[in-house]
């Protein structure tokens, strides 16, 4: 936790989905705070939850079947109890989103200027033509579209996948909102685009003093923009610590293995891949017990604590890991698995 | 009586044939013949207003005269747009056979040796653009029934087989001149165009019937659109054709030009005639049925469909608005005699089929009497009850036993025949029809009984003649009316190698050479009585050869709306008198 | 794009051609001997030769087809003593019916063209309305009632619809009159009331896959991510669905559609067999019964021109309308 | 806005999860029992399959012979005796006015037909789309714009005419081929134009398939590896296309069943006196204001049938492909 009044501050969310096989659980109880300018991740493979979460934090997802409890005060506003409206409001002003892939983010109907200018106008309604013509001009400039008062009357197709991440970038921040929420915004690009879209995101956020949500399932890609760090897994947070001390110390069994894999892959030549054994659990109706305890590297016998209680979030070494491991036991593993 | 036929073993003319003399039967419970009650009447006749013809075809056969060649159409276009030399009188009953003099001043002037044939025009008969009729216009419309491309499929040959043309005449718009002179030797016009005389090949003594048929209407010349003449006929008589659109509707208007003194045969009464194509034919009913609005002005061309006959039938509020008489036609079954040459399986045929169930399937009683004869009981004069093969029952149930002994005694007999019967089995040739998709299983299965196997050959109507002409089966259904009042319009044609509709071929018979000298003789005699005579025992010659055999005399059955009057059987067309048809206040 | 608009329609000119000869070619090749079906019970071996050289089925068929469209181009005349003579554009002349050909389809097409285009209006209103109606309300009795409807729609063969209609609305209950075609202006009344059951006939059983048909479109769509940025701009719910999804959703339904229609104008066979509708599809059934050849060829013909029209049309609208298409 | 969720790319594979470790036919398998609309429709499938194998058996037990005629049930006027078209303990389901034959037996016999043609046309049209569709893609060139032109042609045909019009031309034409005459040449002659105007949908279907498949890693490295095309087609590519194949196939049948109605109804389909529900509900079409329970009767069974096909097939449908709509939240 940071000492800042935080500008983002999630309360216990939970969000369901019924289907036919019955309630998934895909956030069970996460908490956490974003202060204002800072950047933070949240980690987890596929289907942990993270997507959904951000997605239930611009409410984004209030379907019929969906079921979502908790608080997510903004600035001390509780957007969950905020009428529809009002919420309207919030999105794209306060809070703006980068999705993760590009290429079907953008409307292929209409020209990039104007969905570009449709994001300004929605909340600056009465902005006279040419005002709002320069500003999109500015904001597809800052965002390193060359050319942009001719590209402005192109579709989304004739661009390529990094622009038109950067037209998306370019209307998330042109109404400079307080939170940025980035999901995977880098996936579904070129690795060499990849490092020069995080570049933008971060200076951007400097620029406006935003803070930034940066989703990923991949550790390695955030090391060097985050501060705080988030690891989920099977909708609940498995860890919460600083970049730092999440690299040196990861305290939970699964943080440790996510890094394993970072790190096999950068070092080792291609193919020998380390990832962890098993697949996520099924969300559904999940047991009152550590939902990583199939896939653990730590033998934990039937009758522990992990194989029946859920491991509350508490502070282990540096971090705070949801773990039922004592701080021992977990420098003891730590050990272990860097010094091979 | 009468005029007419049309054949179609049940089917080519479409439904109303098909239902309303699709089956065979005979004796039978039958139903009270009914002739309309108030509506054949004139009970309160006001002139004017409009009469509705509802029909579920979606056009006119045909409304070229020389084209025309059923009964209903003969009567319904020869009584409002086209005058023939002689018509039948107009009237209910018997009497309405009678011949009158139309176009011409008498029933014409035979030759001692009736080969020739003189008629003299009326004073002011027109067209319906007030020009004259004179011989010519005769003449050129009869010319029209040798284009054999215009007739090929239609209309009646007796022009072409009784006019003593030399040589080849083929019709007006491809002859050579010298056969056009030809023609018109055989074809004579007084020089002031007044009379028109008709040189035969062989002496006819009844020609003045044969100029009845509208085939020897006048067309004139200037109008003549060959094919599409048809479409719209230049009119002679009371009505004339205002428009014509094929699947929706024709339109009769007054024809201004037509003075009722010069014709003695037609009295109209309404200003207009809408004749209404493509209606379904249950919705016809349904409309005669509830009689609202114009359909109390309405007449249906077809009759009633077989279903609803219960209703109306049943319910005595229809008594004075329903029809039910026979038509004039006789069904029967031709036997193809180079197939079949053996007595006793046809004969076992007979025995066999249950006419019974047909007729029920065809709708009951309503569909007709059992026949006894192919000569029309309506034919008053050549008509005699037949004699039926023995054990063919009167109800028109199959007599089994009769049928399998006839079976045995052909084994004997003809065991060629037998087996071709009972093995190979016997084609049946018939218009492809919903109604004959019932009706052929009735056949299978009663046949079947004595081992007759049947083999089911439905033919698409369009092209029912050139399959049985080119590849004739070995039964074949059928019905015939005749063309007038002399059974020489139906022995001969059905039965002799020369006649128009003889699918028997039963001059491969050899007891054919007896009856064919016969008819030869019956047909030169001008002794009506004794041609009668004749007749009569030609008839019981082909029925005790079993070369056919008879189904029904066939009945319809019609609802008029109640504002119809004057709607009485017609005898010799088998439909109402349309042109005199008038309208109660 | 004018490139694109000229290759468009040089392809539907071609596949024009191809058609035709091809429809000519079946129906000249077929039947036994057409001459012989001209033939009623007199028939004469003179009789069927003579109707040959009339029908010009004597020639050869590429000759046939020449002359076929010449007279397309040219007007042609039939028969050889006294022939008739029909005007250009002339696709036959039929002996069965007396007329030329073309006057007959000129005359049937607005039957038809009535006929499809109430059916039309009608089932794009149920079936687009049903659909995006189902699809709003995903899951919930609106939702229900309309796939429901649909199932059984596509489930109900078309002439049962339509003699279900009569019984219930003209004999049972008597709402309705009898119906029986009217032209539209002899009596715009009379043509209306006569057109109410064959159109609802047409577009229940149409709209039913057109209500799946919108509400997967629609569906689909609403989960493309570029709805839910829009969503995240803080875009209204109305704005979103009017100009995101019912934009994208609807341009293929509605080029479907076009090609549904275009289809329905070459004659909506069991619909005008079932309420007797003089149109092109009880033109062409007709025909059917009667063997005639000339008026077959040229319904198949013409229905098959109003499908490939209707394809490039759609595929050139399709250029305007999706940005995507343009630079191909 | 409901949009939502189902666009979180999440939202699926966490359903997905939950049967992990299935076979994708296990799997699917497993998700169409769980669809009570489908199972139900399926079993009415099985009914009708059943009874139209096992009609002459059915028939004769319980001595309803489509052929036999009753004039007791008939009254002179040729219709049926009785209420609702003569419904009695000898006829349930009333007899056919004109011939009283039973209906409830026809109905069963004319199952067959209707099924028969609606398999055969299935397989057939299947089968050839499946295998010019196979062909296009995966040789492209010339061959495939042959075929891709034919399609083309084939579909600016207007179908259902031209099957009317060539249905008597054509049915000669077979047989004096050779092909037994009557009913069996009609049918052949049905199937025939079905497979001609079917095939195009399932060829383009699966062409777009494997044109997709072909560039997948896994078809490339077999074929990296050198394997035939014999291999592709049959352990890389028909694997992964069956489910479509059969769901596209299941949703198609019901279509022939009801063009093979439509066709007798115009007069088009198969003549007595085999009975097909086709041809009683053309006939009954004449009967439709006296008997109206003659038409009624094989035309909801027909719906009945139909119905039940499409729902089968959609729960297909869902169950092998879980991204269509209804399984998405």
């Amino acid at each position: 936790m940071t000492n800042t009044t935080p500008l983002l501050s999630v309360r216990d969310l939970h969000v369901s989905f019924k289907t036919n096989d019955g309630i998934v659980k895909a956030v069970d109880g996460v908490s956490f705070d974003v202060a204002n300018g800072q950047t933070m991740g949240i980690v987890g493979e596929s289907g942990s939850g993270k997507s959904v979460m951000v997605s239930a934090i611009m409410r984004l997802n209030f379907g019929t079947d969906v079921i979502v409890s908790g608080q997510i005060l903004l600035n001390g506003i509780d957007l969950l109890a905020l009428p529809e409206s009002e919420m309207r409001q919030v999105r794209g002003r306060d809070i703006a989103m980068i999705f993760q892939d590009p290429l079907s983010a953008l409307n292929p109907f209409y020209t990039v200027g104007y969905q570009v200018a449709e994001a300004y106008l929605v909340h600056h309604p009465k902005t006279s033509k040419a005002q709002v013509e320069a500003i999109v001009l500015n904001a597809l400039d800052k965002v390193g579209i060359p050319d942009a008062r001719k590209r402005m009357k192109s579709y989304p197709h004739e661009f390529s996948g990094g622009m038109r991440q950067r037209i998306v970038i370019a209307m998330a921040l042109i109404n400079q909102p307080k939170l940025l929420i980035a999901d995977e915004p880098t996936t579904a690009l070129d690795v060499t685009v990849q490092a020069q879209i995080l570049e933008l995101i971060d200076s951007l956020r400097e620029e406006n003093n935003s803070a930034v949500m940066l989703i990923t399932h991949d550790l390695g890609v955030v090391a060097e923009t985050i501060q705080q760090v988030m690891v989920m897994y099977a909708g609940r947070t498995a860890e919460y610590a600083t970049v730092q001390d999440l690299f040196d110390t990861p305290s939970h069994p699964y943080t440790q293995g996510l890094l394993r894999a970072v790190r096999s892959f950068d070092q080792s030549t291609r193919g020998s891949l380390v990832s962890i054994s098993g697949t996520p659990p099924s969300l559904i109706n999940l047991p009152e017990a550590c939902a990583f305890r199939p896939r653990c590297s730590q033998e934990m016998g039937p009758q522990s604590a992990c194989a029946t209680q859920r491991p509350e979030l508490r502070t282990i070494g540096a971090s705070q890991s949801a773990c039922h491991l004592s701080a021992d036991e977990v420098s003891r593993v730590q050990r272990e698995a860097f010094s091979k | 009586m009468k005029s007419r036929k049309v054949i179609i073993g049940a089917l080519l003319v479409g439904a109303f044939f098909v239902s309303a003399c699709g089956s065979s039967g005979s004796g039978g419970s039958g139903s009270g013949e009914s002739s309309g009650g108030r509506s054949g009447t004139d009970e309160g006749i006001k002139d004017g207003g409009t009469l509705f013809i509802l029909d579920h075809s979606t056009g006119a056969t045909n409304l070229d005269p020389q084209r025309i060649y059923t009964g209903a159409d003969l009567g319904f276009l020869g009584s409002t747009i086209t005058r023939t030399l002689t018509s039948y009188t107009p009237v209910a009953g018997k009497a309405g056979t009678q011949l009158l003099a139309d176009l011409a001043t008498d029933t014409g002037t035979p030759s001692e040796d009736v080969k020739t044939w003189s008629f003299t025009l009326r004073d002011g008969v027109t067209f319906e653009d007030g020009a004259a009729i004179v011989c010519a216009d005769i003449r050129y419309g009869v010319s029209r029934t040798f284009a054999s491309e215009m007739t090929g499929d239609e209309g009646p040959l007796y022009a072409t087989t009784m006019l003593a043309v030399e040589g080849e005449y083929p019709g007006p718009y491809t002859a050579t001149a010298d056969q056009q002179a030809a023609y018109e030797k055989a074809v004579e016009c007084s020089e002031d165009g007044k009379t028109i005389t008709f040189h035969l090949k062989n002496p006819v003594a009844d020609f003045n019937y044969t100029v009845a048929l509208l085939a020897f209407a006048p067309v004139p010349k200037a109008s003549d659109t060959a094919d599409k003449y048809t479409l719209k006929p230049v009119s002679s008589g009371p009505f004339m054709i205002k428009s014509y659109e094929e699947g929706k509707e024709l339109i009769m208007v007054r024809n201004p030009n037509w003075s009722a003194d010069s014709d003695p045969v037609r009295k109209p009464h309404v200003d207009e005639i809408h004749w209404q194509f493509g209606l379904d034919e249950s919705v016809i009913d349904e409309r005669m049925i509830a009689d609202a609005g114009d359909d109390q002005a309405t007449i249906v061309y077809g009759g009633l469909q077989p279903e609803n006959l219960q209703t109306v039938f049943d319910d005595a509020k229809f008594a004075d608005r329903r029809t039910d008489g026979f038509d004039g036609f006789v069904s029967y079954t031709m036997i193809n005699i180079k197939k079949v040459p053996c007595l006793e399986v046809r004969q076992a045929f007979w025995l066999a089929l249950d006419r019974e169930a047909l007729r029920t399937a065809g709708g009951g009683p309503f569909t007709g009497e059992f026949a006894d004869s192919f000569i029309n009981p309506l034919l008053a004069t050549d008509y005699t009850p037949g004699t039926v093969t023995e054990g063919v029952n009167a109800d028109g149930t199959p007599n089994v036993e009769a049928a399998q002994a006839k079976m045995d005694a052909a084994k004997e007999a003809c065991p060629e025949v037998h087996k071709h019967a009972t093995e190979e089995g016997l084609r049946f040739d018939h218009g492809q029809s919903e109604l004959w998709a019932k009706l052929i299983s009735i056949w299978i299965d009663s046949l079947g009984a004595v081992g007759i196997k049947i083999i089911d050959n439905a033919i698409e109507p369009s092209k029912y003649y050139a399959t049985i002409n080119k590849d004739p089966g070995d039964l074949m259904r059928a019905g015939w009316a005749a063309d007038w009042n002399n059974a020489s319009t139906v022995v001969p044609e059905l039965f002799t190698k020369e006649g128009g509709f003889n699918y028997s071929q039963n001059w491969e018979d050899p007891a054919y050479p007896a009856f064919s000298d016969k008819v030869n003789l019956a047909k030169a005699e001008v002794d009506r009585s004794k041609q009668a005579t004749l007749w009569q025992e030609l008839n019981q010659y082909v029925l005790d050869q079993a070369w056919a055999v008879p189904g029904s005399f066939t009945k319809a059955q019609n609802l008029v709306g109640s504002r119809v009057r004057n709607a009485y059987p017609w005898l010799p067309f088998g439909w109402y008198n349309v042109g005199a048809i008038g309208l109660a206040e | 794009m004018l490139i694109f608009i000229a290759r468009r329609l040089l392809f539907a000119l071609a596949l024009l051609f191809a058609v035709s000869a091809f429809t000519y070619v079946i129906f000249a090749a077929l039947p036994s001997d057409p001459a012989a079906l001209t033939c009623g019970k007199n028939c004469r071996p003179e009789v069927i030769a003579t109707n040959r050289v009339r029908l010009g089925y004597d020639k050869p068929i590429v000759v046939q087809y020449g002359q076929f469209l010449n007279g397309i181009f040219k007007g042609r005349s039939y028969g050889v003593s006294e022939g008739v003579h029909c005007p250009a554009p002339s696709l036959g002349y039929s002996f069965r019916k007396h007329q030329c050909v073309t006057d007959l389809i000129t005359r049937s097409l607005p039957v038809t063209a009535s006929v499809a285009l109430g059916a039309f209006v009608l089932w794009m209103l149920i079936g687009v309305g049903l659909g995006t109606m189902a699809a709003l309300k995903r899951g919930r009795w609106p939702d229900r009632l309309a796939t429901g409807f649909s199932v059984v729609g596509i489930s109900l063969p078309t002439f049962f619809v339509g003699l279900l209609a009569i019984m219930v609305f003209v004999i049972w209950t008597g709402l309705l009159p009898f119906p029986r075609y009217e032209g539209i202006t002899s009596n715009p009344a009379k043509w209306f009331m006569s057109l109410i059951l064959p159109w609802f006939t047409l577009a229940i059983v149409s709209a039913s896959s057109y209500v799946r048909l919108t509400r997967n479109g629609i569906l689909e769509v609403m989960n493309e991510e570029f709805v839910r940025l829009g969503l995240a701009k803080g875009l209204r719910r109305r704005t979103l669905i009017i100009k995101y999804v019912m934009r994208a959703a609807l341009l293929p339904i509605v080029t479907i559609a076009g090609l549904d229609f275009a289809a329905l104008l070459g004659g909506a066979v069991i619909t005008e067999s079932v309420f007797n509708l003089p149109g092109m599809g009880k033109l062409s059934i007709m025909a059917v019964n009667d063997s005639d050849l000339p008026i077959l060829v040229a319904t198949t013909l013409v229905a098959a021109v109003f499908i490939v029209i209707a394809n490039a049309f759609v595929d050139i609208l399709y250029g305007f309308l999706d940005p995507r298409v343009r630079l191909n | 806005m409901t949009v939502s969720n189902t666009s979180d790319s999440e939202a699926m594979p966490v359903a997905d999860t939950a049967i992990v470790g299935l076979s994708p036919s296990r799997l699917a398998l497993a998700r169409f029992r769980r669809d009570k609309v489908a199972v139900i429709a399926f079993f009415v499938v099985c009914f009708f399959v059943f009874i139209a194998i096992f009609a002459p058996v059915l028939t004769s037990v319980f001595n309803l012979s489509p052929y036999a005629l009753d004039r007791q049930a008939l009254n002179d006027y040729g219709n049926p005796i009785g209420y609702f078209g003569g419904i009695s303990w000898n006829h349930p389901l009333g007899v056919e006015p004109g011939t009283g034959r039973d209906i409830l037996g026809r109905l069963m016999y004319g199952a067959r037909v209707s099924l028969l043609i609606g398999f055969i046309g299935t397989i057939v049209t299947t089968g050839v789309g499946l295998v010019l569709g196979m062909v296009s893609g995966l040789r492209r060139g010339l061959l495939d714009s042959v075929i891709t032109r034919v399609a083309d042609l084939t579909l600016a045909f207007p179908s259902l005419l031209l099957i009317i019009a060539l249905n008597r031309p054509l049915t000669q034409r077979l047989e004096s081929i050779g092909v037994p005459k009557g009913n069996f040449a009609r049918m052949t002659y049905i199937i025939l134009v079905l497979t001609v105007f079917g095939w195009v949908y399932m060829a383009r279907l699966i062409r777009g398939q494997v044109l997709s498949l072909r560039e997948r890693e896994f078809v490339e490295a077999a074929r990296s590896f050198g394997a035939s095309n014999t291999h592709i087609v049959f352990k890389e590519l028909l694997p992964n296309l069956w489910a479509q194949v059969i769901v596209f196939a299941t949703l198609s049948l019901p279509g022939y069943v009801a063009v093979e109605a439509s066709l007798s109804f115009l007069g088009i389909g198969l003549m007595a006196p085999a009975a097909s529900w086709g041809t009683m509900l053309g006939d009954s079409v004449r009967y439709y204001r006296a008997d109206p329970t003659y038409l009624l009767i094989p035309g909801v069974t027909l719906m009945i049938l139909v119905m039940a096909f499409n729902l089968m097939g959609d729960g297909l449908r869902d169950a092998v492909d879980p991204k269509s709509d209804r399984q998405q939240l």
